[in-house]
């Protein structure tokens, strides 16, 4: 479980986040949507220790890992994919992968690269290709892999869906969609493509002005016309 | 011809030392972006520490071995306490601070050992080696130093290539937000980059004094032919840090040889402004342009 | 009192009258002292000025368009050559021949101010540091080069003797300070007196348009080239001007030593000079004077501090470049904005420099 | 306005601190012409001298100051000349003409000093000769050989020489070499200013159909000689002849040895000394091998001597200098060297003039007194000065040596001669001088 409790943080006299709480739960995919500044991208941050919090707390397993240290995190089994598809575009799709499998959740067994090939099998056929070369689709499956090696319990995912056509995005969702049922993971996925993200998630929590405004289950966001006009714009 | 083998040679040694002190440049400049100009002054600083063991009866190879635990030592601390402040911050800062890191240890040295000049032994003959009648212009000294350099660079290649902490400081260097997200330490990587860069640095210091006389400022050409050579090959890249290294090396030796000593900085200086405004992301550059 | 203010205001309110008044004070008082001391100090004085115009024309490069140039000891280099080598045409005994051998190393480089300026215009950062670093080494071996240069052992310089001096300038130097003048007194004040020139001249440009044009390329070259500046232009101007003032003080800087030769112009030479602008706030004109102030007067003060230490005579001589090393460092890491920078700060802070700084 | 005020005040503050932080350090008076000279007291004489103290140039250089301190102490505490006690300022120049000129400055205007004697070097001196002879101070024994202290008695009247110069050595070695090498094939080795070009002069005289290549080094500059020693090597040279001081002597074998190239070697007395070279040999060959050996690998070269030097420890000079150095060396553990008994041999010239200028100094005294009667200076020269109003050169000849077992052994009896075309000539009437008694000219 997977839970942050009247999380707050300011970038100098600017709050981003103010009072933030919500769970996920293990085995489901939690969706964070809001406009464009909402608060989404900075959540994840302030959960991994990037930026600071002012206030609050964040919970893994009923541990508190609000003041631990980013580089420690997946150790604990919590992993960060960030936006703008993170990957070290000077390295090779392999050597990114073995990256992500060097500092695993405690206890762990190491995972083959090529169980990451088995799962997005697209990347199997360029393991040699330096990152850079690859294309959007492929880079968000570079990272999500490289997440994966690190056998985490669990996924923070940012807009993974940001660029890319509507038929990567629906190919990705799927896949991610999978790997909660057979890895039981608990997956945050942050997206301002609110519409794709409520249709895999189970719940779903709406920022604004770095607040909550709303946290219900998917389909329940997804019926609220008035909320999906104000916050989600569709 | 055998004047013209005799520079080549000679050439090819001080280009091999050239490559070594850019790999160090390099080094640093892929771990923290900035171009250490004090360098040369830290080679030297462990230079002189493994001359004052020479001189106690130390053996050379164990003296050789300290200089080398020095500047690794000497970077790591540098990093640590110097560097780290203004990483990421902007880039004329870094500049001056080592700019004046350069004068200070440069001035401190003078003062702990003495400005006079020194002889520095070398562990073989530094007399050049004959094939018969005809003595050819290498020395074993010379054969040394680039069999040494060579075992850096496979050294570094190895390290980064094939090991897992190479991989974590090719990405801290690449990526720090990224690396950590990944669990990487990121600042202990950026501390080691700058540790190891010393103690390539500290080699090159090594090979340069063997069999010559070192005073404090013995490294000082090294502070802009280094990095030339390392500017040469792109800064980014290892390989051509060490291929810049070569051809600086083989260039200022022509140039001393048959134009004039004095010459040799203003065919430097040519050879980086050319560089610079023609291909500014340096001669083997492999990624995207940079911006000079 | 209502009278004298509006005298006053209109001067006050523009730029290059203000700049005038506070040179002319400055200058009459600067001859006052300079008047009343011991030749050594007079020497002193008069190479604290040639560093002040070196070190003028470096901050307002490198604090003003925002770079950096280590290569300002191979210009005072061509200027000392320049001068140097005029002088020994017209021979140097009147004053006419030392005006016109500084105006030829300004002259000259300001050539060599484009000719640099142009390809420096498009590199930053350590890039920039590192090819004018090559500069300030190349440069000097020149001499070597060409038998004109003298080599090694450089040339001598001759210079006016007091007593060839027009008799208007030794009467009123002696009725300004009731000293005869002498030759060491009027390398002090000649070098005073131009300091105080050139110091108006850079005040006003970078007060000017094109001052502004230099500040915005420096704070954001992206919006600067966005709002029709020409990038490049502006640097190499600034690059030119700097030069100008680098040839001046070489000239000088070769009429005090009485010699040039290319062991002068070391690669020392121009991280002092960096030293001086950076301690005392890129871009203040009052910050290089404070700068050139300590590179003058803190070489024996640190030798001498050396030496009470115990240091031997040659140990002792390293304790400034240590010092200037450490002013480097310390200034990056603790105060950026330099002494001049951070006084305005605490200055502005306290509540009598916030009313002080409404009213100005 | 305020602003205005501001600035003015500012500026006005920098130079007050200024002012004021000075005059703490050397706040002092101009002196004052009141018929005394200058640096000259009842019970003092003050002179001073520049030296390389570090640098390429500071081996050996370095110590003949403490040869003059010594044997001015030893002076001193027998009573001083006339009444007065010498003291001697050192200032380091680094053998950098740049630094030469400041540091004179400062001699002249902070420690006011009475006259310079023996600064050493030729690029190094010759920027401040202008200087000394404008101000009128004496300008003695200058530890260098070039021409230009002595063969232009009314452009520099207050310079002297005191070694012989580099245009005489380079004639006798070339006589040497034409004499008895006529088919070698020389290579010069030369620093690259007066002091190279006299010595090349000297030597054309003799060899100008032997010399095929010329090379020459900066002080200062780089210290790799494999470019130059190929280059002879390539010419063919079996015979150099090196003008060029004692580092680049050590220099010069090591690149000579990098690049296989085998000769001859004759470098002029500066350049030579054996121990010194040997010690730096030594120290930057294989590993480290005691000086003696290094000193082995000078044996065979050939150079010049115009004093006795230690190798010849039963010779009366050398006999005074040892007493002279056990009793007064600053740091008892440091040897008598060569340098320290060229120190104590200019010294003693000097302590000579004054003895015979009489208890009236002045700057024009002492200047005088040395052109009158300095050709009679009887010292540990081998030859005597030259010194005349027309002349103002030192000592005028020398012999040629080999170098055995760190010790030299003579090739040729003292041969004297003069700049020109004046003929060599065999005299060895100076050598047979011996020192007073007392050790202390009079």
């Amino acid at each position: 479980m997977f839970a942050v409790e009247d999380l707050s943080a300011a970038y100098g006299p600017v709050k981003a986040l103010n009072g933030v709480t919500f769970t996920a739960a293990r085995g489901q995919v939690t969706a964070v949507l809001g406009a464009n500044g909402a608060g989404k991208t900075t959540l994840l941050r302030t959960v991994s220790g990037l930026v600071r919090s002012t206030k609050g707390s964040v919970k893994l397993n009923d541990k508190d890992i609000t003041r631990t240290a980013t580089e420690k995190l997946t150790s604990y089994g919590l992993s960060h994919v960030p936006e703008g598809r993170g990957v070290i575009a000077e390295l090779t799709v392999t050597e990114n992968l073995r990256l992500g499998g060097l500092h695993r959740a405690t206890g762990s067994e190491p995972m083959p690269v090529e169980r990451v090939f088995e799962l997005f099998p697209r990347l199997g056929e360029r393991r040699e290709a330096t990152a850079h070369t690859l294309s959007g689709g492929e880079r968000q499956m570079l990272v999500i892999g490289r997440a994966l090696m690190a056998r985490p319990t669990v996924l923070l995912l940012d807009e993974p869906s940001l660029g890319l056509a509507p038929r990567v995005v629906a190919q990705i969702f799927d896949l991610l969609r999978g790997l909660v049922q057979t890895e039981e993971l608990t997956v945050v996925l942050v997206e301002q493509n609110a519409r794709s993200a409520l249709s895999i998630a189970d719940h779903g929590v709406v920022l604004n002005l770095g607040k909550v405004v709303a946290s219900a289950p998917a389909a329940e966001l997804a019926a609220d016309e008035q909320l999906r006009h104000a916050y989600l714009g569709f | 011809m055998q004047q013209f083998l005799d520079t080549t040679l000679g050439g090819l040694v001080l280009g091999a030392v050239y490559a070594a002190f850019a790999l160090a440049l390099c080094l640093i400049w892929r771990s923290t972006r900035i171009v250490n100009f004090a360098q040369a002054a830290m080679a030297m600083v462990t230079t002189y520490i493994a001359l004052s063991l020479i001189n106690a009866d130390v053996p050379y190879w164990v003296a050789f071995m300290a200089a080398i635990a020095a500047g690794f030592g000497l970077g790591a601390v540098i990093e640590r306490v110097i560097i780290r402040p203004v990483e990421g911050k902007a880039e004329l800062n870094a500049v001056i601070l080592t700019l004046g890191l350069f004068m200070v240890l440069h001035g401190l040295t003078a003062i702990t050992f003495g400005v006079q000049h020194r002889g520095f032994p070398a562990p073989v003959g530094t007399s050049a080696i004959s094939v018969g009648d005809t003595s050819i212009g290498i020395t074993p000294f010379g054969i040394l130093t680039i069999v040494v350099v060579a075992l850096v660079m496979a050294g570094l290649v190895v390290l980064f290539r094939f090991t897992d902490l190479g991989l974590r400081m090719r990405a801290a260097a690449f990526n720090g937000e990224v690396s950590r997200l990944l669990g990487v330490r990121v600042g202990r990587m950026l501390t080691l980059g700058w540790a190891l860069a010393a103690a390539v640095g500290a080699v090159a210091g090594m090979l340069i004094a063997g069999g010559d006389l070192v005073n404090p400022a013995f490294m000082d050409p090294f502070v802009i032919y280094g990095f030339i050579a390392a500017v040469l090959g792109g800064l980014d890249s290892p390989l051509g840090s060490v291929i810049g290294g070569l051809i600086l090396g083989l260039s200022l030796s022509y140039v001393t040889g048959y134009v004039g000593e004095h010459l040799a900085p203003l065919v430097a200086l040519g050879i980086l402004m050319v560089v610079l405004l023609v291909r500014p992301s340096g001669l083997f550059a492999a990624a995207a342009a940079r911006r000079v | 009192m209502e009278r004298l203010r509006s005298i006053i205001r209109p001067v006050a309110s523009v730029p290059l009258a203000r700049h005038l008044v506070v040179a002319l004070v400055a200058f009459v008082v600067a001859m006052a002292v300079i008047g009343s001391s011991s030749q050594y100090l007079q020497t002193r004085y008069a190479e604290m000025a040639y560093f002040a115009i070196a070190a003028g024309g470096l901050t307002l490069l490198t604090g003003l368009s925002g770079q950096l140039s280590l290569g300002h000891g191979a210009l005072m280099a061509v200027g000392a050559y320049a001068a140097t080598l005029v002088l020994e045409r017209t021979g140097g005994e009147t004053l006419a021949d030392v005006f016109v051998a500084l105006l030829v190393a300004i002259a000259v480089c300001a050539v060599v101010g484009v000719v640099v300026g142009v390809p420096a215009a498009r590199l930053h950062g350590p890039y920039i540091a590192g090819a004018t670093l090559t500069l300030a080494v190349a440069v000097p071996r020149l001499a070597n080069q060409w038998e004109v240069f003298g080599g090694e052992q450089g040339l001598q310089v001759s210079v006016p003797r007091a007593t060839d001096l027009p008799a208007w300038i030794q009467d009123l130097v002696w009725f300004f300070t009731a000293v005869e003048i002498d030759q060491y007194s009027f390398l002090a004040y000649l070098g005073w007196l131009l300091l105080a020139i050139t110091f108006v001249a850079l005040a006003n440009l970078s007060r000017s348009r094109v001052g502004r044009r230099w500040r915005a390329v420096r704070d954001d070259d992206v919006s600067a080239e966005l709002a029709g500046i020409h990038l490049g232009r502006a640097r190499v101007v600034a690059f030119t001007v700097s030069a100008m003032a680098a040839g001046l003080a070489g000239g000088l800087m070769a009429m005090n030593v009485r010699l040039t030769a290319p062991g002068a112009f070391t690669i020392t030479l121009s991280l002092t000079l960096l030293a001086a602008v950076v301690l005392g706030g890129l871009g203040s004109l009052t910050g290089a004077l404070i700068g050139a102030g300590v590179l003058a007067f803190l070489p024996k003060f640190a030798t001498d501090l050396g030496e009470s230490v115990g240091l031997s005579a040659t140990q002792a001589a390293e304790v400034t470049p240590v010092v200037y090393g450490l002013v480097l460092m310390l200034v990056i890491l603790l105060a950026p904005a330099g002494i001049v920078g951070s006084l305005r700060t605490f200055l502005a802070r306290s509540p009598l420099g916030s009313t002080k700084e409404k009213t100005t | 306005m305020r602003n205005t005020a501001r600035r003015a005040v500012q500026v006005v503050c920098v130079l007050t601190t200024a002012s004021l932080l000075a005059a703490c350090g050397a706040g002092k008076e101009r002196p004052s012409e009141d018929g005394t000279a200058v640096g000259v007291t009842d019970t003092s004489i003050k002179v001073g001298a520049h030296f390389p103290l570090t640098g390429p140039a500071a081996p050996g250089y370095s110590e003949i100051p403490s040869g003059h301190q010594a044997f001015y102490e030893y002076v001193n505490d027998n009573g001083g000349v006339h009444g007065r006690d010498i003291e001697m300022v050192v200032k380091d120049d680094a053998y950098n003409p740049t630094n030469t000129s400041a540091v004179t400055n400062d001699m002249i205007l902070q420690d006011e000093i009475f006259a310079m004697v023996g600064g050493l070097g030729t690029p190094t001196h010759r920027a401040v000769v202008q200087r000394l002879n404008d101000d009128g101070i004496p300008d003695l024994f200058v530890s260098s050989g070039s021409l230009q202290w002595g063969d232009d008695p009314a452009g520099s009247p207050m310079t002297f020489g005191w070694q012989p110069d580099y245009e005489i050595e380079g004639k006798v070695i070339g006589q040497y070499v034409k004499e008895n090498m006529p088919d070698a094939k020389v290579g010069l080795f030369l620093q690259d200013d007066d002091f190279g070009e006299d010595g090349e002069k000297g030597a054309r005289q003799f060899l100008d159909a032997q010399i095929v290549d010329v090379q020459k080094y900066t002080p200062g500059g780089s210290t790799d000689f494999s470019p130059q020693m190929s280059s002879f090597k390539s010419k063919g040279v079996d015979l150099v002849i090196g003008f060029n001081t004692p580092s680049y002597t050590a220099l010069s074998q090591i690149a000579a040895q990098g690049v296989g190239f085998k000769s001859k070697w004759f470098y002029s007395n500066v350049g030579s000394d054996p121990a010194l070279v040997g010690g730096l040999l030594a120290s930057m060959t294989k590993g480290k091998i005691p000086a003696e050996q290094g000193v082995k690998l000078m044996d065979g070269m050939m150079t010049t001597e115009y004093i006795p030097g230690v190798d010849a420890p039963d010779d009366e000079w050398v006999k005074l200098w040892q007493k002279v150095w056990d009793e007064y060396s600053k740091k008892g553990s440091e040897k008598l060297t060569n340098y320290r008994i060229y120190g104590m041999s200019q010294a003693y010239t000097f302590v000579q003039a004054l003895q015979a200028n009489g208890k009236d100094l002045t700057r024009e005294s002492i200047v005088e007194t040395i052109e009158k009667e300095g050709a009679s200076f009887e010292g540990p020269g081998l030859a005597p000065f030259r010194f005349s109003e027309d002349s103002h050169l030192g000592i005028s000849g020398m012999s040629v040596v080999e170098i055995k077992n760190g010790a030299s052994e003579p090739l040729t009896p003292v041969l004297v001669t003069d700049i020109g075309d004046a003929a060599i000539e065999e005299d060895d009437s100076a050598a047979s001088d011996v020192p007073p008694s007392s050790g202390i000219p009079e």
